[in-house]
This record gives C-alpha cells, sequence and structure tokens, in this order.
C-alpha cells in the first residue's frame, strides 16, 4: 500500500471522487451543479497543470479551447444527436486542433512572451465570437438548443422529437443532476489517470526538466518544441472536453466562457492549490468554485443563523465583522486569500499540507524523511 | 482629410493614457523586476481619487425637498456653495485639476507602502508569484473601492471652461466641423509633459542616472555600493503617481468605476510587450502606435473591409510584433524569455 | 584516416570584435585533444560553435563526415558530439538520479518520442545506466538529492555524469574540474584516464596545467582568437611561442 | 429552517420517481435531490413543499461586474416585496394592487422566505446561480437580473427544470420573442416598445426630416434596439446615415463618435446600456454634439433606453436628452406613490425601474399562486396568462398569454435640465399607451414549449 503505487492511488482517488456527494453534504456543497462544477473544473484545471505544472509554459489562453469546446458540442447535439458520447469526442477533438495551431505559433516564444501570445489568441477568440462569428456562436445571447435542429443521428434512429427541448443524454440516460455529475466523475478519473500516468512516464519526466532547464534539454539531444507542443495540444484537449461536459450538463455555450478572466481563473486555481502536484490543482478548483457558489449566496441572516449558537452580543458583533467578506463581498475574501496563500505558500495549498504533516510527523517522533518538496 | 486628421487626435489621445499605464508598468518592471498585476488598480486609485477631492468638495448640506410629499426626500447643496457662494462654486468646478494636488502624494505614499510593504518580499520570487499575488492586491484594492464608491461609475466632469470643443478645424484651415474636446487636448498635452518628466528626470538627475544603470544590469549597481534600494523604492513610488495622475486626469474622459483598472490592465501589458519588456521608450511608442492604429481600425472605412478588426487590432499586432520581432519594438534580446 | 572533427577556418565575430580567427583544429579519433589559452582567448567560443549554440561566421565544422554548422543542437548531441558545461548546466529541481536518466533516454528515445503512457518505474536499463554513471563519478550514494542542493563541485561532476551516460563519440569538456578541490580534481583526471582508455574521443578546455599535462595527447593554444600552436604536450611546454604568449602569462597568475 | 420539510418531501418524489424511471434504480439517497420528480403527472413537481409552512424564492441578481448597483437596488426590491407578502411593514402595492387574491399572510398560508445569488452578468455564473438555488436551496421561483443574455440564459435553465423564471430588467425582443419560454414571464418593456413609444414623440420635437447615425453595442441586445429604432424613425420619415457597431466594454469611444461629426447626420442614436451607455453618452457631449448645428437644426442626441442609476453615471451629458424607460418613481398614481413611499421608508432613497420591475414580478407571481391555489408551476403559469391587473405604477396591464410579455404603457423621458436632488434625474415627458406599442405575438417568433416538463 503505497502512493508510489498507481493503482493504489487510481483507487484511492475513484472513492473519493465518487463519494463527493457523501463527504460533500455537510457543507452543502453536495447539489448537483457545484458537484458538476467541481469535476468538470477539475479537468480543466489538472489539463492545464500538464502544460504549466510540468512545462512551467503559462498559457493565458487556454479558456478560448474550453470556449471551442462548448461551441462544438453544442453542435453536436443541434446537428447530429443528444447522445454526449460524439459531442464529448468532438469537442476534445477539436478543441485539440485549435490548441495545435494556436500552440504552433505561440510556442515560437517563451516567458512572458507565450503567455501574451496566448491570451492575445484567446481575446481575439473571445472579441470574435462575441460579434462578428454570432452566426455561430450566437454572440452574447449564447449558443441553445431549438426545436428546430436537425439532429440527424436520432432522426435516423426514429427517436420522437418532445415537445419541449431535447435534454441530452447517454444513451437515454439524462445526464443533468447526479448522473450527470457520475458521467463527469468517471471522465475525470479517466482524466486523473492519464495525467498520473504522464506525471510518472519518461515523457513526463522530461518534460519537467524542460521547465528546470529548457536550453540544457537541447544540448542533452531534445528537440523541445514538440514536446511542449504535445504538452499544449494534451491541456488544450483537457480544456475542451471539460467545455463539452459543461455543454453537456447544460447544453448552452456563450463566449464569456473565452474571456481572459476565464482563463486567469484557471491559473489561479492551479497555482493556489499547487501547480506541479496531481492533486493541487483539484483542491484549487474545489475551493475557488466553494467560493464562488456557496460563499457568493451568503447573506447576513444566512450569517447570523449560522452565528446562533452564541450569545446574542458575540453573534451581533460577528456578523457585522464577516458580512463584507461573504455575499457580495466574496471576491473580497477571494483577493485576500490569494494574497496569503502566495506570501506564506508559494507552493500553494499542497504545501501547507506537505508543511502540516511533516509537523505532525515530527511531533509524533516518526522517522523518514521525504524527499524535498518541490 | 480631416476625418484622417481627427483620427489621429484619438490615437494620440488614446496612447497618452496607454502610454502613461505602460510607461510606469515598465518603470516597475524594468528596476524591480516586478510583474505588477496591481498597476491597473493605481491608475484606478488616481482616478477615484480626483472623485474624491470632488466629493469632499461637495459635502452637502441636506435641506427637507418640499415639492416631494409622499415621502421624505432631500435636497442636497454644497457648503462651499453656502459659505462662499460663487468662489464655492468655481472651487467645486475645479475639482479635477485641484485634485491632481492631492492624487501626487498620495499616490506616492501609496506605492511607497506597497512596495516597502509587500513587493519587496517578491523580488527573488517567480513572475508567475508576483503575478498572483498583484492581482489578489488589485482585486482587494477594487473590491475596496467598490464597497465604499458602489459600481456604477461616477460622473466626474472636467471644469466648465474646457468642457467644450476646440475648433481644431478652424485652426488648421480644414471647416468648421472639425472640433475636438479641449480636456482631450489637455490630456494630450499632459501625458506628452509627464512623459518628458519622467526621461528628463531619469536622464538629467544623478538619482535618474542610477536608476537608468540599474535597469541595464541591477547587480553591478548594487556592488557600486549605492543603496539601490531605497531609489527603487522611490521609483516604484514614482511609477505609483505616473499611474495615479494619469486616472486622475482620465475621469472627465471615462466616468470613474472600480472595474477602470482591470479594463486597462491586459491592454497595457500588450502595450508593454509590443514595446519591448523593460524599455521605457518601447513603451511610449508603442502605446501611442496602439492607440492609432485601434482608431484607424475603428473607421467605417476598414471595418467595412475587415468586419471585425477594431475588437482584435491591437492583439493581432501584439501576435504579428511578437512573432516576428519578439523582443518587441525596442526592447533589448533575451529580457524574460525563460 | 581522417579526423573525427575537422574544424576548418572558423572566424566569428561579436561587433567589431574578431573572437575567433580562421581557426584550424583536427582532433583524431580516440585521442584526448586539450585546448588551452588565456581568458578571453575564444575557447569557448570554439565549443560553442561546434555544438550549435553558436554558427560560425565562415568556415566549416566537421564532425564524422558531417558538416554542422546550422545544424539544431540536439541532432548534434545525437550525431554523437556531447558537451559537458563549464558552469553546471543541470536540472536543479531534479535529482541526481533523474538528471542522468534525461541524457540517457536522449539516446534511447532519439530527439522526440511521445510515450505518455510509458511507467517511469518500469525503466529498469535506463535506470542502471544512469546509476552506473553516478556511480563513476561517484555521486551514486546521493542518487535522491536535489541537484539544486548539493555543491559547486558535486554539480561539475554531475555534469560528467551526464555527459558520459550518453557515451558519445566525442565529449567536449568545457573545464571540467573548474571549482573542485584538489582531492576531487584529481579523481576526476583519474576518471578521464579510464574513459580514454575505453577509447572515447575527447576535447578538453581547461586552465590547470597539471590536469591538462596528465590528460593530453596533443594540445592546441588559442590566443586571440588563433590557433598559434598545436602539438604534443613536450613540443608545446617546449614552444617559446606558447611561452611568450600563454604560459608566462599564466605563471604569474 | 425549512430545510428539512423540503428534502423530506422532496424523498416522497424520489420513491416515485425511481419506480417510473428506474435509472436512478441503483441511485443512493441523495438522488432525491435530482428532481426526476418534476416528470410525473398530477401535483408533483420540483421542489413542491408540501406541507411545509414556508416556500423560498431565488432572487438571482448581478452583486458583482457593471451592474452591481442595480443588482444591490434589485435585491433592495425583492426584500421589500417578500416582506409585503408576509404581512410585515406598509404592505406597499398590495394595498392599490388590483385584483389582488394575496391576504398578506404569506402565499397560501405559507411564510416567503429567499435566498439570493450573484450572476456576475455572466450567463454561465447567472445559470449556476439559479441551478444552486433550485438544485440545493429548493427554490419555486427565481428573478432577476439585470441584462438579456442572463434574462435568456436563465429562462432557458428554468424552462428545462421547471421552475418559474420572472424575469427582471431584460429590454430585448428576443426575451419574449424567438427566445421566449413557457417558464418565462417578463414585466419590463423592450426595444420594440421603446421605438414604437419614441416615433410620436420625436415626430413631436425633432420633425420628420432628420437624418439619424447609429452607435449600437455589437450584441443581441443592441442589434434587436437598433433595428426597432430604425424601423420606427425611417416610418417617420427619417433617414438612416449609418449604423456602426461598437465593442461591448469599449471604454472610449471618441473613435466611433468622432466620424459623427461630418457625416451629414443631424441625430445620433446611441443603442447602448450600462457602462458603455454612459462613457459614449458623456463623450459624445465632450464632442460637442450637443451644441452642434447641422443642416440648419440643432443636433440632437437619444438614448432609446433610460435608467435612473445611468443618468447618474452620465451626470450633466444627460440633460434634456430623450429616451425610454418602464417606470419612473416620480410617477403620481397610487401604487407607484405607495411603493416609493414604503421603499423610502425603508432604504431612505427611491427605486430605480430595476426594483420596481423586480418587487412587482415578485408580487404577480405570489398573487397567481394564491389565485391557482397551488404552487405547481402550469396551474400558476395558466393563472399568470392572460392576467388582468391594474395598480402597480404602469396602469392597466397584461400579461400577454401568447408570450408572456407585459402590456402596458411606456414612459418617453428627458434628462432633467434642472434637477433638484440627485435622484430628481428624469421627466416624464409623456406617458405612451399601451395601444400604441402593442404588436402581434407572433412577431419576434414566440415558442412558448410545454407546460410539462
Amino acid at each position: 500500500m503505497s502512493l508510489k503505487n498507481n493503482l493504489v492511488v487510481m483507487l484511492l482517488f475513484s472513492a473519493i471522487v465518487l463519494s463527493a456527494p457523501w463527504w460533500l453534504a455537510p457543507i452543502g456543497a453536495n447539489y448537483p451543479d457545484l458537484l458538476q462544477k467541481f469535476a468538470i473544473f477539475g479537468l480543466f484545471a489538472i489539463g492545464f497543470n500538464i502544460l504549466f505544472g510540468l512545462t512551467g509554459y503559462l498559457s493565458f489562453g487556454h479558456a478560448a479551447f474550453l470556449g471551442v469546446g462548448s461551441y462544438t458540442a453544442v453542435w453536436s447535439f443541434k446537428l447530429l444527436t443528444m447522445n454526449v458520447i460524439p459531442a464529448v469526442i468532438l469537442g476534445t477533438l477539436v478543441s485539440g486542433v485549435f490548441a495545435l495551431l494556436i500552440g504552433w505559433l505561440s510556442l515560437r516564444r517563451s516567458g512572458i512572451y507565450f503567455s501574451i501570445l496566448t491570451l492575445a489568441f484567446a481575446q481575439m477568440s473571445y472579441s470574435l465570437a462575441y460579434s462578428v462569428l454570432t452566426p455561430i456562436t450566437n454572440g452574447e445571447t449564447g449558443l441553445q438548443l431549438s426545436q428546430q435542429d436537425p439532429r440527424v443521428l436520432d432522426a435516423m434512429a426514429g427517436i420522437v422529437p418532445t415537445e419541449g427541448l431535447p435534454t441530452t443524454n447517454l444513451f437515454g440516460m439524462p445526464m443533468s443532476g447526479y448522473s450527470g455529475f457520475y458521467f463527469c466523475a468517471v471522465l475525470l478519473i479517466i482524466g486523473f489517470w492519464v495525467t498520473l500516468k504522464i506525471f510518472r512516464s519518461p515523457y513526463g519526466l522530461k518534460l519537467t526538466a524542460i521547465k528546470s532547464n529548457t536550453m540544457r534539454m537541447k544540448y542533452t539531444g531534445f528537440n523541445t518544441r514538440p514536446y511542449l507542443l504535445s504538452a499544449f495540444v494534451i491541456s488544450g484537449m483537457f480544456a475542451g472536453l471539460a467545455g463539452s461536459l459543461m455543454a453537456v450538463t447544460d447544453p448552452l455555450a456563450g463566449a464569456e466562457r473565452m474571456q481572459w478572466t476565464a482563463s486567469g481563473e484557471v491559473v489561479l486555481m492551479t497555482i493556489l492549490g499547487g501547480a506541479g502536484t496531481l492533486i493541487g490543482p483539484l483542491l484549487g478548483v474545489g475551493i475557488i468554485k466553494y467560493f464562488e457558489n456557496i460563499f457568493s449566496a451568503l447573506n447576513d441572516s444566512a450569517l447570523r443563523a449560522a452565528y446562533d449558537f452564541l450569545p446574542a452580543g458575540l453573534a451581533d458583533f460577528l456578523t457585522t465583522v464577516t458580512s463584507p467578506f461573504v455575499g457580495e463581498g466574496w471576491h473580497l475574501t477571494l483577493g485576500l486569500l490569494f494574497m496569503l496563500v502566495v506570501i506564506f505558500l508559494p507552493g500553494g495549498v499542497m504545501q501547507g499540507i506537505s508543511l502540516i504533516s511533516r509537523f505532525l510527523r515530527r511531533r509524533l517522533g516518526m522517522a523518514g524523511e521525504s524527499g524535498g518538496a518541490s | 482629410m480631416d476625418a484622417i486628421l481627427i483620427q489621429i487626435l484619438n490615437g494620440l489621445d488614446k496612447g497618452g493614457a496607454y502610454a502613461l499605464i505602460a510607461l510606469g508598468l515598465t518603470l516597475a518592471f524594468g528596476t524591480l523586476g516586478i510583474v505588477n498585476f496591481a498597476h491597473g488598480a493605481l491608475f484606478m486609485l488616481g482616478a477615484f481619487g480626483a472623485v474624491s477631492v470632488q466629493q469632499l468638495l461637495t459635502i452637502s448640506k441636506r435641506v427637507k425637498d418640499e415639492s416631494i410629499t409622499f415621502f421624505d426626500a432631500y435636497k442636497e447643496i454644497p457648503y462651499l456653495e453656502i459659505w462662499w457662494g460663487d468662489t464655492g462654486r468655481m472651487i467645486i468646478d475645479y475639482a479635477v485639476p485641484i485634485s491632481i494636488l492631492f492624487v501626487i502624494p498620495f499616490m506616492l505614499l501609496i506605492g511607497v507602502l506597497m512596495e516597502r510593504g509587500l513587493i519587496k518580499h517578491f523580488y527573488k520570487r517567480t513572475h508567475a508569484d508576483q503575478i498572483l499575488v498583484t492581482f489578489g492586491l488589485a482585486i482587494v484594492l477594487q473590491e475596496l473601492v467598490k464597497a465604499y464608491f458602489g459600481a456604477n461609475p461616477i460622473p466626474t466632469p472636467a471644469p466648465a471652461v474646457v468642457s467644450g470643443s476646440a475648433p481644431v478645424g478652424a485652426f488648421f484651415g480644414l471647416g468648421e466641423d472639425l472640433v475636438y474636446p479641449w480636456w482631450r487636448l489637455i490630456y494630450l498635452l499632459a501625458s506628452g509633459l509627464i512623459i518628458f518628466a519622467v526621461f528628463a528626470f531619469l536622464k538629467f538627475t544623478t538619482f535618474g542616472m542610477v536608476v537608468r544603470a540599474g535597469m541595464a544590469d541591477r547587480e553591478t549597481v548594487g556592488l557600486l555600493g549605492i543603496n539601490v534600494q531605497r531609489r527603487f523604492t522611490i521609483v516604484f513610488g514614482l511609477a505609483a503617481v505616473v499611474a495615479g495622475v494619469a486616472g486622475a486626469l482620465y475621469a472627465p474622459i471615462l466616468p470613474p468605476d472600480y472595474h477602470m483598472g482591470m479594463d486597462f490592465l491586459v491592454l497595457s501589458f500588450v502595450v508593454v510587450v509590443v514595446g519591448g519588456m523593460g524599455s521605457l521608450e518601447g513603451a511610449v511608442a508603442a502605446g501611442f502606435l496602439l492607440g492609432i492604429l485601434q482608431s484607424f481600425a475603428s473607421m467605417n472605412e476598414v471595418k467595412s473591409i475587415i468586419p471585425g478588426i477594431d475588437q482584435i487590432i491591437i492583439y493581432l499586432v501584439a501576435v504579428v510584433i511578437l512573432l516576428v520581432r519578439p523582443r518587441g519594438l525596442m526592447g533589448r534580446e533575451g529580457v524574460m524569455e525563460d | 584516416m581522417s579526423p573525427i572533427l575537422d574544424i576548418d577556418n572558423v572566424s566569428k565575430t561579436f561587433g567589431g570584435l574578431h573572437a575567433l580567427s580562421d581557426v584550424n583544429l583536427k582532433v583524431e579519433e580516440g585521442e584526448t585533444h586539450a585546448i588551452i589559452g588565456p581568458n578571453g582567448a575564444g575557447k569557448s567560443t570554439l565549443l560553442n560553435c561546434c555544438i550549435g549554440r553558436l554558427e560560425p561566421d565562415t568556415g566549416s565544422v566537421t564532425f564524422n563526415g558531417r558538416n554542422m554548422v546550422g545544424m539544431e543542437p540536439w541532432d548534434i548531441n545525437h550525431a554523437g558530439m556531447v558537451r559537458v558545461f563549464q558552469t553546471p548546466e543541470i536540472f536543479p529541481d531534479l535529482n541526481l538520479l533523474e538528471n542522468v536518466m534525461i541524457p540517457a533516454l536522449a539516446k534511447r528515445d532519439g530527439t522526440f518520442r511521445f510515450n505518455p503512457f510509458r511507467s517511469l518505474a518500469r525503466e529498469t536499463e535506463i535506470r542502471d545506466r544512469a546509476m552506473s554513471a553516478l556511480a563513476d563519478v561517484s555521486l551514486d550514494r546521493f542518487w535522491n538529492h536535489h541537484a539544486g542542493s548539493i555543491s559547486r563541485g558535486d554539480k561539475r561532476r554531475l555534469e560528467l555524469a551526464m555527459g558520459l551516460v550518453q557515451e558519445p563519440k566525442l565529449l567536449l569538456l568545457d573545464e571540467p574540474t573548474a571549482g573542485m578541490a584538489r582531492l576531487d580534481t584529481n579523481r576526476t583526471i583519474d576518471l578521464l584516464k579510464q574513459i580514454k582508455e575505453s577509447g572515447m574521443t575527447k576535447v578538453i578546455i581547461e586552465h590547470d596545467m597539471h590536469v591538462v599535462f596528465s590528460l593530453a595527447d596533443r594540445i592546441s593554444v588559442l590566443a586571440q582568437g588563433r590557433i598559434i600552436a598545436s602539438g604534443t604536450p613536450d613540443e608545446i611546454r617546449n614552444s617559446p611561442k606558447v611561452k611568450e604568449a600563454y604560459l608566462g602569462e599564466s605563471e604569474d597568475e | 429552517m425549512t430545510k428539512k420539510d423540503t428534502t423530506n418531501s422532496g424523498r416522497r418524489g424520489f420513491l416515485k420517481a425511481t419506480a417510473a424511471t428506474g435509472v436512478a434504480a441503483s441511485a443512493p439517497m441523495f438522488f432525491i435531490k435530482d428532481g426526476h420528480a418534476a416528470a410525473h403527472g398530477g401535483m408533483n413537481f420540483r421542489n413542491n413543499p408540501g406541507k411545509a409552512k414556508s416556500i423560498k424564492l431565488g432572487f438571482n441578481v448581478p452583486q458583482t461586474g457593471a451592474y452591481a448597483d442595480e443588482g444591490a437596488d434589485e435585491l433592495r426590491a425583492f426584500k421589500l416585496a417578500v416582506k409585503h407578502l408576509n404581512g410585515e411593514g406598509d404592505g406597499g402595492m398590495l394595498n392599490t394592487m388590483k385584483p389582488l387574491a394575496l391576504k398578506g399572510n404569506g402565499v397560501l398560508g405559507k411564510k416567503v422566505e429567499y435566498v439570493t445569488g450573484d450572476t456576475q452578468t455572466k450567463s454561465d455564473a447567472a445559470r449556476a446561480s439559479a441551478k444552486r438555488m433550485i438544485e440545493k436551496d429548493g427554490v419555486l421561483m427565481i428573478s432577476g437580473g439585470s441584462s438579456s443574455g442572463v434574462a435568456i440564459a436563465v429562462q432557458g435553465l428554468c424552462q428545462e427544470m421547471g421552475v418559474i423564471f420572472m424575469a427582471g430588467l431584460t429590454h430585448s425582443n428576443d426575451t419574449t420573442g424567438k427566445d421566449c419560454r413557457r417558464y418565462g414571464f417578463r414585466h419590463f418593456f423592450n426595444a420594440y416598445m421603446s421605438g414604437r413609444a419614441l416615433g410620436p414623440v420625436l415626430k413631436k420635437e425633432y420633425g420628420t426630416d432628420r437624418k439619424a447615425y447609429h452607435l449600437t453595442a455589437d450584441y443581441t441586445w443592441g442589434w434587436t434596439q437598433e433595428e426597432s429604432i430604425k424601423q420606427t424613425t425611417e416610418e417617420l420619415g427619417w433617414k438612416t446615415v449609418k449604423t456602426v457597431r461598437t465593442p461591448v466594454g469599449a471604454g472610449d469611444f471618441s473613435q466611433y463618435i468622432t466620424p459623427v461629426l461630418n457625416s451629414g447626420a443631424d441625430v445620433l442614436i446611441l443603442n447602448h446600456y450600462g457602462k458603455d451607455m454612459i462613457n459614449s453618452l458623456t463623450q459624445a457631449v465632450q464632442f460637442g454634439l450637443k451644441d452642434k448645428m447641422v443642416n440648419g437644426k440643432q443636433f440632437e442626441i437619444i438614448v432609446p433606453l433610460f435608467s435612473r442609476l445611468m443618468a447618474q453615471g452620465a451626470g450633466d451629458a444627460i440633460k434634456g436628452i430623450l429616451g425610454t424607460t418602464n417606470w419612473n418613481w416620480q410617477l403620481k398614481d397610487a401604487g407607484s406613490q405607495a411603493f416609493v413611499k414604503s421603499f423610502g421608508a425603508e432604504y431612505g432613497f427611491p427605486p430605480s425601474q430595476a426594483a420596481h420591475t423586480c418587487y412587482v414580478q415578485t408580487l404577480l407571481y405570489a398573487d397567481a399562486c394564491q389565485r391557482a391555489g397551488t404552487f405547481y408551476p402550469p396551474e400558476v403559469i395558466k393563472a399568470l396568462e392572460g392576467f388582468n391587473f391594474d395598480g402597480m405604477g404602469n396602469g392597466p396591464t397584461e400579461y400577454r398569454a401568447e408570450d408572456h410579455q407585459c402590456f402596458k404603457d411606456v414612459l418617453v423621458v428627458r434628462g432633467n435640465p434642472n434637477p433638484t436632488s440627485q435622484f430628481d434625474l428624469l421627466q416624464v415627458e409623456q406617458i405612451v399607451p399601451r395601444k400604441q406599442v402593442e404588436y402581434p405575438p407572433t412577431q419576434f417568433g414566440c415558442k412558448l414549449g410545454p407546460y410539462k416538463v
């Protein structure tokens, strides 16, 4: 039983993910939409981590691939079938092709120049999707299903159109609610397995070496471009998969998904949790999505109720003190959290966890030095 | 012809704002090696400096408004007006120019505090860490502003004398139609002056020479036994002042809201990179260049040929420059590669 | 037999400065060829021109019958010419074993190989080879230490192991003992002597005359961007020209 | 807290759901909240309060981003509405609404509670927030919002999930046009009505021989408004010199405004909203457009959609500018006065039009439930469809059954040249009667979809 063993890791991980609806219940985060978001953004972040965490190339344009995945999936629902399998496959592939194109150009540069190039490409995609490309994207309103869509595969299979809008399904099983979460969760587990394999492969080692010393890699006999490009495309495909899953659980795609702030969000998630670690990005996703969905909804009365067990005076005081940080002030809390984490824990939450566990191990007098955190 | 002239004016004006923000960003990056994502927030703080002065000057007495009967409504009459009549009204009218006097020391203080309190701990950290911590700071600053001033833009007009338009066309002999707002001309002039002042300061004072030497080679200057640290603190303060003044002067053009810094942030980073990381001249040149290009791309004649070009022109230019000439217009080779 | 490395009429200028002027140098297969010369003579520039870090203005660098000028650094590496850097160019975030596994993988995988699903744990052959290369430089005990945290001398030896594990046809050593303690220097000399017996061709740039004379079969002297003398250690030792240009000065240092 | 009760009733729903679909047969117990229950006939539906003593409504408003102030005002109105529904406070419009089924003791005897969420003015965030309210908090109805994109996105979601959506501020023709939904209702007016209402006033004020230049926000709402206004003005005999699309959030509009100067146009129409409108109007005035004479006529600027909060942001620039609005706090009818009075007493300043529409929507929903005698959405929808009411600040109003659009009088307003306070920014120029802004329900391609989902 060691975490070095892939099977052990995967069993543990699957158990944790699949049981999320139980253990997230006490903190009110076990409703389907948030669970889906955890899984979807989890995929987005672990994919992003393959590029940023391993090679150190900081892309500020990954939201573009997310958006392309979403649009592709919705088009698949409109033109082909409401079954999610083609949507997910097409979304991932089309994003991969798009990533190949942008990566091929952007990877001619490194450092902040690379970041700005990816940012520029993503912003162009966003602006065009919002305006000129409206026939494809339906602009600000977002691409939606309609009664009149052809859905040729469904028609061929003899599926009778419903009176209302059809729902996405996996061979008849509806993809909203908890079943949608489990679909996303299974894909997250597969995605995690892929990243685990990559992290523990010679290919992954080479990517880490590129981050450590790109120049040396070249003189050691490696052409770094194809390595970077393949990592870029893989992470772009993860983003596309995440985007198509967003469409699977909620068949609508909007341009704002491609905006630079959305790219920034995945960067923040990854760094907050711990870039380059296997589960750090997932922790980052959990924290940020929890803030966005739960903290933002707390209002004074909810706070007051939470402090109910305290004496009235103290409860009132605490309500007054904490209320600027929740509800509409959740951005403020998030900003402060970033600052605190970056100042005190540059390795993200994962560094905090390893510090605590090391401290505990020392306190408990246990032997065994962990070989230096990276 | 006059359409082109006026678009050049527009471009220069826009470029002035870009250049000022990019200048401060480059100062901080070139001297301290800090990628400051909170720089847009400093611009925003400057604009709200103007708003605050205006609000201070218009602190009002609440007088019951008798015309509204079905609930208690109040009219607001500024004390300055009550005390000094027309003189008071004139002082209120000049809120924005007056605010500059307050914004300069205020922003210097903010800049120095920020450098001493936060930035200096991040010199040795990665750029990603710097980006994240300053981004966090930017969010905190703008949320604080929002909590106090609200999210709605706040009108901050220029003095009445210069609220109209200047007959530029008549001046150049190009017809009456060609007018340009006085305040924008003043902004253009002011941005030119600030840029000139910054360059003169760096070029002709010993202080500036040390800073420039530090930008070229930080370690060597440190070895000379000069207290580079303190000078760099002041440089950071200077960058904050430039951003703040740019923001305060911009307030009459764009009614300030808490988010205006973020709107400028990405753009100004693109400007800095196009100009060349760490090159002050490049930042200024790129600011004006992109401003003018953006103005021309917005012309109907251009848009009818390439639809949507006005939305993407800046990014398109950035992509082309970075692919063809990665060090930017005037940057040194190899800065911040890897 | 033609030389394994043939540097022919190579010149390189930086701005107005002539770093290399018409350098001609032939290295025979199996020999250990030392290049010496005062600081700024152009030794590192010459190495950089060989491995593709710099492109000479004129002339050609022929290695194993192929012109290397204009080739990508990774292709030069795979042609069999490998450089050990003067300032340690290691992977500071990886451990020592991984540092050596990387070049070993390069040897096996070529310039690019996409094998994301292969398990690193099953790369026993690569691991063993890397471990034995580490053992050669006596660093095997520290295999799981972070490369960024070891001493400068150890980094130099790690560099050496990274070069050796690729079993190149020609190893370019840029001051392999600089920064090492006397004891380590001697150990390194012994190691390099061992390698010599294996028949690997080496070009060594070195300041330390003790190292040069204990290893080199032939020596070339570079001064102000020109080769001023070339010959056996004895010939060089006795050359008045060399004494004047180089040795005299260096003894004053 | 009522959470327990909702969960219990949901659990019963789950049992039926399992039996019927079989899909969830092997599913764990928490599938209960999945709400397959809604798929069944009879009185079983999503978030059925059952025997609970209270119901929950979801108020989804922008709390961050450019419309946060409007969102905050909407939230104030919602809280006030909940108070009045529960019989607290002075009752507000409950005193003036006709007909009225509500009794001031909650809805159908159940106390009204609410949850809030942040739309961030982004479709994704708004839908996520709405889903949270539906899936976690168990709300029966969602209301709020301050942009058409968000309204359409949330409306679509509500249809899928079988929860009624009472739209907040949304002005696009599409909301009750091609993107209309059976579960979505809009009290606010739309771009077409703005055009129709402005027409006669423009004719009276500026004549029939005008040349108009449009600056239009480059997204769906901007386009529909441009189309509607263009249609109206061209019917008056005006010429359209040019329509120019501007990027959303452009900030500096100077490069779009300068070409207006010598285009020969004598009217500038700004199809912008929010921050864009504040900036483009401020800058157009700085370029001297308000004082300009073209073709021997005074140059005019028109902003078809106005709000008081925007007017506040634009400052002096708004003075004398014509536009339309859904409602204004200075209206003298009993409903408006009752609402302004209780809002003013509660918060110390008058409500915005966004607050008004949200307040009215909440009351209308509650009243419809009361009249239907159930919270079962299809019945509530039927109670709202074709409902005629008065005393809510807009005169006699009808919720048209065919497209769920409210038809009522529209206000043409002018920026007040001499405001006496910071709230006294708009003057009501004319109350355009409802007849004049009506259009056939098929005009914007509305197909409502099914009652049962």
